[in-house]
């Protein structure tokens, strides 16, 4: 199946502004996108720049916009996104070259919710206990492998890139649910902040583009509520 | 650098999100539509009382825009379309784990939306009273 | 870029009660709204609008019940919407929906590049 | 730039971010790492870390030891051994005090599952030992010590890739890279390139064991995404093409948990036999409750309570969710509604560098040492897996040597003042990079790639003789010609990928060398390492390490160490 690809390039040394360049390319219906990236850099463009590492799905480096929607470029097959595929950097963050971005904004807010636990009692010497529905309360949010798909969805963000976004607080959610942690309220207050869940829109871009199925808005929206009631439950 | 990272308004339209993206944008719009609207309403209704002259007739003529029935039912339009939105962001904020089920709630959304519309607007434009 | 970062977050820091409350403002009144429209509706058809109303009319009496609106409309139920408790009911709702309204557009405002440009 | 610490760790895999969170806590530390740490593929890790913490049945670190060592052929270090298995423990209760979210049992203890190879010594059979969070494991390992970094301000060089050592100034190194993409069809990633090993092999440091290397039987077909062993340990069964389950035929007592060179073997051997799926090269993996469950009541299998145990489709979803999605996106086959076409997929490289029980690089028989350079990870050699990897074994390797690698090397720089660097560090690296930009000969990397990729599974793959490893090698030296004379396309200096996947392709074709001269040189078959020609283990001859040097020409010499016995003495390996 012969496909069309589309792609918006950068290259800091030579272009003032982004540029398009298109390809043809041979693919099978099961192939991933990212396999007929791979086959461009190889065989036609080695100069085309992107992030890969895992190729299905689970580490997050290949979050781009394909035919209009931020996806993991490694978990779309070529048969769902049809024989013409426009492939675009993601939005909001500053591009580096082609479809790679500057994720040191992202990785910043993530830091700034206090990604780790905080426990300053003494572990007991065998695990802490913990009940499977305890466990069970997180879950959703512990999937999250951070590819930014879900951020730079977001309108909000778009417009304001200090909104902490989507996937710092699905983070967050992931502590302050967990009952072995003792830094909700420390957590919470941050994300009371202005740039913080009051900045979410409830648009709902983010969750439908996680490649993972967190249900971020949701995860969002709790957070929120603790912070009304000053209540996690 | 940091000029590339600005997403401008149409690079911003062009992204597919679907449905829950439209609907929100439909929100934001007829939010500020309804502000608008009651602004001017309000601003007109003074004048037309209290002033008469140039103003009179600035506020007679911006009447007479609100009150055109293609106004009127763009109205409708906007305050229906808000408030069902609204309505559904306010239960589903107010219970997070209902947020999963947000596409069969957009259904609701809309399945109460075309009738509460649709009706008033077909009776507002065929000018029939109740 | 990063100075540009930490000098908005340290302006919004201060914002966070006040964006808390009319976060949940908005979301009060807006429920407030379309309670108030329903009791409106059906107070006005029963007590004698019923039959004569347009579409116009029945709107706005649903979302404002002050005495103009009804004057201004066929009906003889004047005296009705002229006590002080529709006064002190109009005036509050007039009031919610100018906060929810202008908080409405300054968060729009707040999200735009415009602003961003502006405070970064 | 030049940046001075007290501790450098390559690497921000689970063995670099455990060795650099021990090593912060002693010492000013940095990681540096090609990718960002969460993209490491730690994070790829499925099924479980083994630790025998008895949570769901009997058993003892004991069982745990004896298990490796007899996974391992019996060419696994014991002491070595000794330490996987007890720090094991409290490496597992370590990382639950970091906040890993484990799966809990109903009193509230870390879940376990059973895996391919881990046993109950007494009974014999399978035992409940790999601690999971549901089947993404390793992505919450890589999370919480990243996490933990972050909290202890390690600081990070995210996006910078290590070219070279500084041996001649005994450079401060807890390294940690990862072997892997130089076969066809396998579940690593595109960005594991074994880049480490490459480069401290350049610099003399002898590569151990290179001969063996594991394939997991169940890889996707044709993509070799991995369906972890935890499928076969929630009760999925193999089945070839005539609707058979073939493993009791090959492994008795324990079937589709033997360890995994068995079970990759025995499928090879069906499909050999003609019995793969409409004759061709794959088998399928069956965990549709129904047949789950029909097994299950033949063999009688329990719950640890003594009930009979039993599945549902609802339960695999919920232990399995991850593969269930793979199944979704790639085959567009649900699991629980059908059977899963897999073959087996190259997967996990036993060799690596050398180094003592603290991850001291060691560079000759007599196990000297390099002062300050350690190594742990995929990219180390310790040896605790021998000749065979057990499943699980091998993130319990790269946390607890991680972190006896972090702690040593944090002592060391205490004790030690800043080594003097060479005149012009850089030079060599740099040379190399600009030979490679400019290089105009027309050889294309992607053609080499493929080539070499092809070439070692044909010539170098479950199945290896003499006739095919010495062409592998013959080959294998003229790919190194061909890249030789290699053009790119990129000529720029940012962000140039496609430079430095092209300098990755050499350090990969280094180490396919490598692997194929120790597999021709090792006349036996031994775990995963298998010779048609010598099928059976020769343990008069070859109960010994293998050591790889190079030399100038691109050469390989070949020498050996003997391997530290212990306890248990080599016996015939059944499962
Ligand atoms: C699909 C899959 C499933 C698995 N499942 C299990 C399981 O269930 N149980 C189990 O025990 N094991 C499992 N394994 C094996 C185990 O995950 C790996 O062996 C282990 O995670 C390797 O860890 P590491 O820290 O050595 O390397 P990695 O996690 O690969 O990290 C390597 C690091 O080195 C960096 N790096 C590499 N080269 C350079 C360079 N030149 N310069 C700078 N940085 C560099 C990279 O950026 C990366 O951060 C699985 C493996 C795979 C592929
Ligand atoms: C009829 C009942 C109404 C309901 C249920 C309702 C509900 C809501 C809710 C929940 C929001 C918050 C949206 C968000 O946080 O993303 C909102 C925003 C807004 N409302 Fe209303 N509202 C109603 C009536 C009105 C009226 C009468 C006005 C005008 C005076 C108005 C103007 C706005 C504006 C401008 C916004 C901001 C839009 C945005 O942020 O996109 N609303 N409304
Ligand atoms: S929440 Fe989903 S989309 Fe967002 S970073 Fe995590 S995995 Fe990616
Ligand atoms: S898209 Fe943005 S506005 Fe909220 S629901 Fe998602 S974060
Ligand atoms: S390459 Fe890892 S998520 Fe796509």
């Amino acid at each position: 199946m012969n496909v069309k690809v589309k792609i918006r390039r950068f290259n800091p040394e030579k272009d003032r502004r982004p540029r398009w360049s298109e390809f043809r390319v041979d693919a099978q219906p099961t192939d991933r996108v990212l396999d007929v990236l791979q086959v461009i850099k190889e065989n036609q463009d080695g100069t085309l720049t992107f992030r890969r590492s895992c190729a299905h799905g689970v580490c997050g480096s290949d979050a781009m916009v394909i035919n209009g929607r931020n996806r993991l470029a490694c978990k779309v097959l070529v048969k769902d996104v049809g024989r013409s595929i426009v492939i675009e950097p993601l939005r909001g963050l500053p591009v580096i070259k082609d479809l790679t971005v500057d994720m040191e904004p992202f990785w910043r807010q993530y830091k700034s919710i206090k990604p780790f636990l905080i426990n300053e009692d003494d572990p007991p010497y065998m695990e802490r206990l913990q009940s499977p529905e305890a466990r069970a309360r997180f879950d959703d949010t512990t999937k999250c492998i951070l590819c930014a798909a879900c951020t730079t969805s977001c309108p909000s963000f778009w417009a304001d890139a200090s909104y902490v976004g989507p996937a710092a607080i699905v983070q967050a959610h992931r502590w302050i649910f967990d009952d072995r942690d003792q830094g909700a309220q420390v957590r919470l207050a941050i994300l009371a902040d202005g740039n913080g869940v009051w900045k979410c829109r409830t648009i709902y871009n983010c969750t439908e583009a996680c490649p993972r199925d967190i249900e971020i808005t949701r995860a969002i929206r709790e957070v929120t509520r603790a912070i009304v009631t000053g209540e996690v439950s | 650098m940091s000029k590339l990272a600005r997403v401008t308004l149409p690079s911003a339209l062009r992204y597919r999100g679907g449905w829950p993206y439209v609907s929100w944008l439909l929100h934001r719009i007829s939010g500020i539509g309804i502000v608008f609207f009651v602004g001017m309403h309000v601003v007109a209704a003074f004048f037309l009382y209290a002033v008469q002259g140039v103003a009179g007739d600035i506020a007679n003529a911006l009447t007479t825009f609100y009150e055109s029935t293609p106004m009127q039912v763009f109205i409708l339009f906007a305050v229906l379309y808000h408030a069902m939105h609204g309505l559904r962001l306010v239960i589903l904020d107010m219970f997070p784990r209902l947020w999963e089920y947000n596409r069969e709630a957009m259904w609701v959304q809309w399945a109460l939306f075309l009738p509460m519309f649709l009706l008033p607007a077909a009776l507002m434009i065929m000018e029939v009273t109740i | 870029m990063t100075t540009a970062y930490s000098a908005r977050a340290a302006r919004a820091r201060s914002g966070s009660k006040f964006e808390t409350f009319m976060w949940f403002f908005t979301r009060v009144t807006g429920i407030l709204f379309l309670l108030m429209a329903a009791f409106n509706l059906v107070y006005a058809n029963l007590s004698g609008g019923y039959g004569n109303m347009d579409m116009a009319a029945q709107m706005r009496w649903a979302f404002f019940p002050i005495s103009f609106h009804v004057e201004s409309s066929a009906v003889e139920v004047t005296p009705n919407f002229l006590n002080p408790f529709w006064q002190l009911y109009s005036f509050l709702l007039l009031a919610f929906a100018a906060t929810h309204g202008f908080n409405g557009l300054r968060v729009i405002a707040s999200d735009s590049p415009a602003d961003a440009a502006l405070m970064g | 730039m030049l940046h001075r610490f007290d501790v450098i760790v390559v690497g921000a895999g689970g063995a670099g971010l455990m060795a650099a969170l021990y090593a912060s806590r002693g010492a000013k530390t940095a990681v540096i790492s090609k990718l960002y740490p969460t993209r490491s593929h730690t994070g790829a890790a499925q099924g479980g870390i083994g630790a025998a913490l008895g949570n769901m049945e009997e058993d003892h670190p004991e069982w745990h030891i004896f298990d490796t060592i007899k996974g391992g052929d019996y060419l696994v270090d014991q002491d070595s051994a000794e330490i996987l298995c007890t720090e094991a423990v409290s490496m597992v209760y370590d990382l639950e005090h970091m906040g890993l979210p484990f799966d809990r049992t109903p009193e509230g203890r870390i879940a376990q599952r059973p895996f391919g190879g881990h046993t109950n010594n007494a009974t014999k059979q399978p035992v409940r030992r790999a601690c999971h969070a549901a089947d993404r494991t390793g992505h919450m390992i890589l999370q919480t010590c990243y996490q933990q970094c972050i909290k202890n301000n390690v600081t990070f060089f995210d996006e910078f890739q290590v070219l070279d050592l500084l041996i001649n100034a005994e450079g401060h190194c807890a390294g940690v890279v990862a072997a892997g993409r130089i076969w066809k069809i396998t579940s690593n990633a595109y960005a594991l390139t074994g880049d480490g090993c490459a480069v401290a092999y350049r610099r003399g440091i002898p590569l151990e064991d290179m001969e063996f290397y594991q394939f997991h039987p169940t890889g996707i077909l044709n993509l070799g995404i991995l369906l972890t062993e935890g499928v076969r340990g929630e009760g999925g069964v193999l089945v070839n093409g005539q609707g058979e389950r073939f493993m009791p035929n090959y492994a008795p007592t324990v079937k589709d948990l033997a360890s995994r060179d068995v079970v990759s073997r025995a499928i090879y051997r069906e499909v050999q036999a003609g019995r793969g799926v409409d004759g061709k090269d794959y088998v399928l993996l069956d965990v549709r409750p129904d047949t789950v469950n029909k097994y299950f009541e033949a063999d009688g299998v329990k719950n640890p309570d003594g009930s009979p145990r039993r599945i549902t489709a609802e339960m695999i979803r919920q232990k399995l969710p991850d593969i269930s999605d793979f199944c979704q996106t790639y085959l567009q086959l649900d699991p629980v509604k059908q059977p899963l076409p897999i073959q087996p997929t190259a997967h996990y490289a036993m060799g690596g560098i050398p180094t003592d029980n603290n991850g001291q690089v060691v560079i000759d028989s007599e196990n000297t040492p390099i002062p300050g350079f350690y190594a742990a990870g995929e990219c180390a050699c310790v040896s605790v897996h021998g000749a065979n990897r057990l499943g699980t074994n091998s993130l319990v390797d790269i946390l607890v040597f991680g972190r006896r690698a972090g702690v040593a090397a944090a002592l060391y720089a205490q004790s030690a003042a800043f080594p003097a660097l060479p005149a012009q560090p850089e030079a060599n690296a740099a040379a190399e990079l600009e030979r490679i930009r400019k290089g105009e000969g027309g050889e294309s990397a992607g053609m080499i790639r493929k080539d070499m990729r092809q070439m070692m599974m044909d010539n170098v793959g479950v199945f290896r003789t003499e006739e095919l490893l010495t062409g592998a090698i013959q080959k294998l030296a003229e790919l190194r010609e061909r890249w030789r004379r290699v053009t790119i396309m990129d000529k720029g200096a940012r962000w140039n990928t496609e430079l430095m996947e092209t300098w990755e392709l050499g350090c990969l074709i280094d180490l396919a060398y490598v692997t194929a001269v120790a597999a021709l040189d090792r006349k036996e078959s031994r775990g995963g390492h298998y010779r048609e020609d010598y099928p059976e283990r020769d343990d008069d001859n070859w109960l010994k390490h293998s050591l790889a040097f190079p030399l100038g020409d691109g050469g390989v010499r070949m020498s050996s160490k003997p391997v530290r016995l212990g306890r248990y003495t080599p016996a015939k390996r059944v499962y």
